[in-house]
């Protein structure tokens, strides 16, 4: 779960890490009487899970409260990268030197946490990285006994700092480490962390995600309807299933994310073009009735395929969801299916009797048949 | 012979007494398992199919010698029944939990390395040594999914792996193990890690790799390929081409991929190691037939 | 540090571990409005540092406010074992139905924290230990992870529980370890582990030990004298020296506990009483001024034995502190000394010109001198 | 030969600029000890009697591949720097601190025992393999204590050590190696972790063990000499007998020692394993010399 900015700033502040005086506001009454409290230049940004605010005109400066209010009013209410603006930050200007980069995420190849620090920071940090891999000083960090000052340091001074500033950085380092392991995140990010003219750090910016299937137990947070792009996809997560809307006409409903990818790759091999990514295999198999209601939903589904290819996900389970879906919202569009897997017998019979769906032997057949049938609509 | 597992390991079920772990402990029992003994809190003494039922893991293993263990906990439980597990001595752990906290999955991947263990998952399908023994879900009763045969599979993800496996059948092979990895950010066992085991296997001629878009398990194996260290046919079918682009990991994710990643990338990476490369499911029996010349 | 028993169960109360209800008192009136708050019977629990106080007669109950204050008058002020009762804590009578132990300390053959749990608690446990030591269940504990709920899930299975007494126990059980690593405790112990009749787990009593060397960063624990037996002791620890009053009249001051200690054993081998131990070795040599200082404040003392063979300790300095202690101090009792190690050439040097301290070669002659001396004085 | 340290390991000082590091760091060299860098953080680029200094232990093994490590940081910062040390690759780390927080004591000790290293102390003077080099506080250079010879010696204290080596020189004997194990509750490493070095070391003819009331190190040592896993001529003075009782640590400590940890308990069992007690240190030499015919 994405943290909007002002969200991720509130776990800094807890952190001990230094953040830009500020606070965010719904309104734009709200916006001037924070800049009023501020009482210099002012920073509006606008609250938006996506990246790339700055070129898009989501962030705007301003001398003045009035002139913040101007600049919150402008925004709130406004589409931003399909995001609608229903919060803005507004925070001192920060009289920035430098703009650095440090993060803490895991490290995939090595499974345990990874530090990045480089003192080139800013937007162009993807580019840096792979045109001077050098610039970004990394540190592997052991989960037992985590982050440890003398890495933090090491890290300080491979940038090349001197004097106070190696422990100011290393301490904000063992901070930020802290928060990415309380909060159970998969990612902190702070880009830019600005040096100021006064050589203080400060985190300009902040991005946490924390990891979905950790949000049992960080339970201040809660993922609702605005943090996804699509209400289909918000209601898909309340039953556990991942669905992504892509721009094809061909409903897709699959178990485990291979088969469904695969399949996926194999409508557009056969010249198809997918409705929609869902996955229902694993703990979730039981919610093929509400899978297939979400898929339906969409009026650009001129067919459905299923293919199902179970191990855990039982097939008589998911086929028993599928009829009653089909049964009580007697679909106007066609639908194709290959169930497969475990209670395979019994899945076909609920299907073939009790619903009249003739199965496809395999993935393959099922898909060029559902390929003829979204061309042929 | 085969990997990891083959009819004589003693096995213990962790979490036997759920619905999950009833309902698979039958079908592991069926495909030949040695299922030892079986763990819940609170449900010592009781049985399950025949299986003695203990209230922890090292008594289960004092009696029995139990040396693997398939856990069917919900994820919330998952990194205490993996550590407890481990600590009671078990060197094979098959952890089906899909939900395990990332962070959870980083300590258990820590331990078992530094025990030496081998932890599968979590969000694994399972494995099994085919004729022999299975852990997990693995329908290897499907005879035209899964027959012995000298073809060792490994595997990202669970249900692909049967549509693959039915294609190896198809083709008249069958396999020796398949190992499932687990579909997580942080698996406890790596690709080159089981390759490793593959490779000094007898039993297994050549390999089946059923990759997917993201990370970099497929080009350290390739990596692994190239130095010499895995000498065996392998075929590679790697899914995803058309998957929509994944949750953007700030520019850290970025930067620790590198570019690398991509079901291209990979393709790339594999065939100039000298893998052969299926575009579809179907071409993996077709190719096996080639590498082993029958 | 050892901590009093209502200091302990602050501790266990902001751990989320069950305590009686209850409040310290230092006047016997407000021993009776606690009492009143609580409104049963109640006992009034002398706030020592020694173990005995139940049969000492530090513990009282009281079924009445009014009965309460008597009690609380009665101790408050009082001497038990050495120590003057200047608090009181008053809580509620447990129902008590068993009396359990529970403690996490080091496992010095391990190196790492080790669990002991027992249903044989109360005075006695150590009896138990001895003669049935299957009744005390341990788990080790890996410092890195921690206590994992299975190894307290298997204490508790081990001593026969079921049901949900073994997730009530299990919890506690990972409550208090954390008690134990957030304070740097070297124990924490619980006896009795009180069952009430109602199947409650509630701490009765608390015994909790902070490592004198993490005080620098358990701010919130500082050691002073009324921790201390005796007055020279707190004042040597003022000066990080480990001294103990012994009821002997040679005085000793030593380089290294194992010296020191070696030096007590001779003395006494050669029929002498040694009148203190004090070690000043290691980090505080520097305080040899100090050290001379407390062991010539002792009235029991007829001769003053210096034996030192340092290493890290260096004979020059320490011969330094010693000089201007006999300088300033003047001393009216004979000193005895043996001064070897690191820079001893310059110590002989300060010693013999400067005071005019004659040196023994060796241990065993000092040791000597020292005890004719005292049989002479 | 001796053991963990010869004339030929390469050696680091952590926190070298420090008075005591600067100090103890002139007398190591002069012992013969192979300085090959020091680490202070931020001081990077200085000399210390010649041995240049060092950020970071990692930068100092990679330009010099320093093997050992002697530690003169503050307590409060012992944790850090040992890990460090270990982290680097450094197989033995020589731990002087006194005042090391107990829990930081167990994850040193955690950790050395992970990776496979050696930590001596907290608490400790050091170690030296005398006439080759010295880690520490020891003074070496006094000949009426320390001179080249057969006798292993491992301590718990420091000056005893001096007064205890000063007989064996004075029998006309002489040491091969001196480890000082430290006086805190939990050492790095345990009195019968380093007699199994010394078991295989051809150096040392015979041992001297300074042992002291408390803990359990001499009743192991015991164990191990009666089960033959420690085969050389043992001689052990144990000091404590008249020591104030230490602070009581509840009834923990009282179940944990089980009556064990007394000076006579301990000569008793190790009597009995065939090692023999000096009740003085002046008694030490004798004995030896029993022990070694000479």
């Amino acid at each position: 779960m994405k943290l909007y900015e002002y969200e991720g700033k509130e776990l800094f502040r807890r952190g001990g890490i230094p953040i830009p005086r500020g606070r965010v506001a719904s309104t734009a009454e709200e916006a001037y009487s924070i800049a009023a409290e501020i009482g210099k230049e002012v920073v509006v940004k606008s609250q938006i899970l996506q990246g790339g605010r700055g070129k898009a005109g989501g962030i705007k400066f301003a001398s003045s409260p009035e002139e913040a209010k101007a600049r919150a009013g402008e925004l709130l209410g406004q589409k931003l990268k399909t995001e609608e603006i229903k919060k803005v930050l507004i925070e001192e200007k920060l009289d920035i030197a430098e703009e650095w980069y440090l993060s803490f995420t895991v490290d995939p190849a090595a499974g345990g946490p990874l530090l990045m620090v480089s003192r080139s920071g800013g937007v162009d940090v993807e580019e840096i990285a792979l045109k001077s891999p050098e610039r970004i000083v990394t540190e592997k960090i052991n989960i037992f006994y985590g982050l440890m000052p003398f890495q933090a340091r090491r890290a300080a001074f491979a940038l090349g700092l001197e004097g106070n500033k190696v422990s100011e950085l290393a301490s904000l380092m063992l901070k930020l480490y802290r928060v990415f392991r309380q909060y159970d995140a998969e990612l902190v990010e702070v880009n830019p962390l600005v040096v100021t003219s006064e050589g203080e750090f400060i985190a300009a910016d902040a991005k946490v995600i924390i990891y979905d299937n950790a949000l049992y137990r960080q339970k201040e947070f809660v993922k609702g309807p605005e943090r996804f792009e699509d209400e289909r996809e918000y209601r898909a997560s309340q039953y556990g299933l991942s669905y992504v809307k892509l721009d094809g006409n061909i409903g897709v409903l699959c178990t485990g994310a291979g088969l469904t990818m695969t399949t996926l790759d194999l409508i557009t091999y056969y010249g198809g073009r997918p409705a929609n990514f869902l996955e229902f295999g694993g703990a979730t198999y039981k919610n093929s009735y509400y899978a297939l209601e979400i898929v339906l939903s969409d009026p650009d589904v001129k067919v459905v395929l299923i293919n199902t290819f179970g191990l855990v996900a039982r097939a008589d389970v998911i086929s028993e969801g599928l009829a009653q879906a089909i049964e009580e919202l007697k679909p106007k569009v066609p639908i194709v299916a290959s169930i497969r897997g475990t209670g395979e017998e019994e899945a076909r019979k609920i299907l073939e009797s009790r619903v009249g769906l003739k199965l496809f032997p395999n993935v393959e057949t099922a898909v060029q048949e559902a390929v003829r049938l979204a061309g042929a609509s | 012979m085969a990997i990891l597992l083959t009819k004589d390991t003693k096995v213990l079920v962790q979490g036997i007494t759920g619905n999950e772990g009833t309902f698979w402990t039958k079908h592991m029992l069926d495909a030949g398992t040695r299922i030892v003994a079986g763990v819940t809190p609170g449900k010592g003494g009781k049985q399950v199919h025949g299986v003695p039922v203990y209230n922890t893991v090292l008594e289960a293993v004092k009696k029995h010698g139990a040396e693997a263990s398939v856990v069917f906990v919900p994820p919330a439980f998952a990194k205490d029944a993996v550590f407890e597990a481990l600590d009671a001595g078990i060197k094979l752990v098959v952890l089906l939990a899909d939900g395990v906290p990332l962070h959870d999955a980083m300590e258990i991947r820590a331990l078992s390395r530094q025990l030496g263990a081998t932890v599968l998952g979590p969000n694994t399908p399972g494995m099994a040594s085919i004729g022999q023994a299975m852990l997990g879900f693995i329908p290897v009763w499907l005879t035209d999914v899964y027959r012995v045969g000298p073809v060792g599979v490994v595997a990202r993800s669970g249900s692909l792996t049967n549509e693959v496996c039915s294609h190896i059948v198809a083709a008249g092979l069958g396999q020796s193990t398949f190992v499932g990895l687990g579909g997580d950010p942080v698996p406890g066992t790596r690709l080159t890690e089981v390759m490793r085991l593959f490779e000094s296997d007898p039993a297994t001629e050549a390999l089946v790799i059923i990759g997917e878009v993201g990370g970099t398990m497929e080009e350290e194996a390739a990596e692994m390929i190239e130095k010499g260290e895995f000498t065996k046919p392998v075929v590679c079918f790697i899914t995803g081409r058309s998957a929509p682009p994944g949750k953007k990991m700030g520019h850290a994710g970025a930067i620790i991929t590198m570019g690398k990643g991509t079901v291209k990338g990979k393709e790339e990476a594999l065939k100039k190691a000298g893998a052969m490369i299926a575009t579809r499911p179907a071409e993996v029996g077709k190719l096996l037939k080639e590498a082993l010349r029958c």
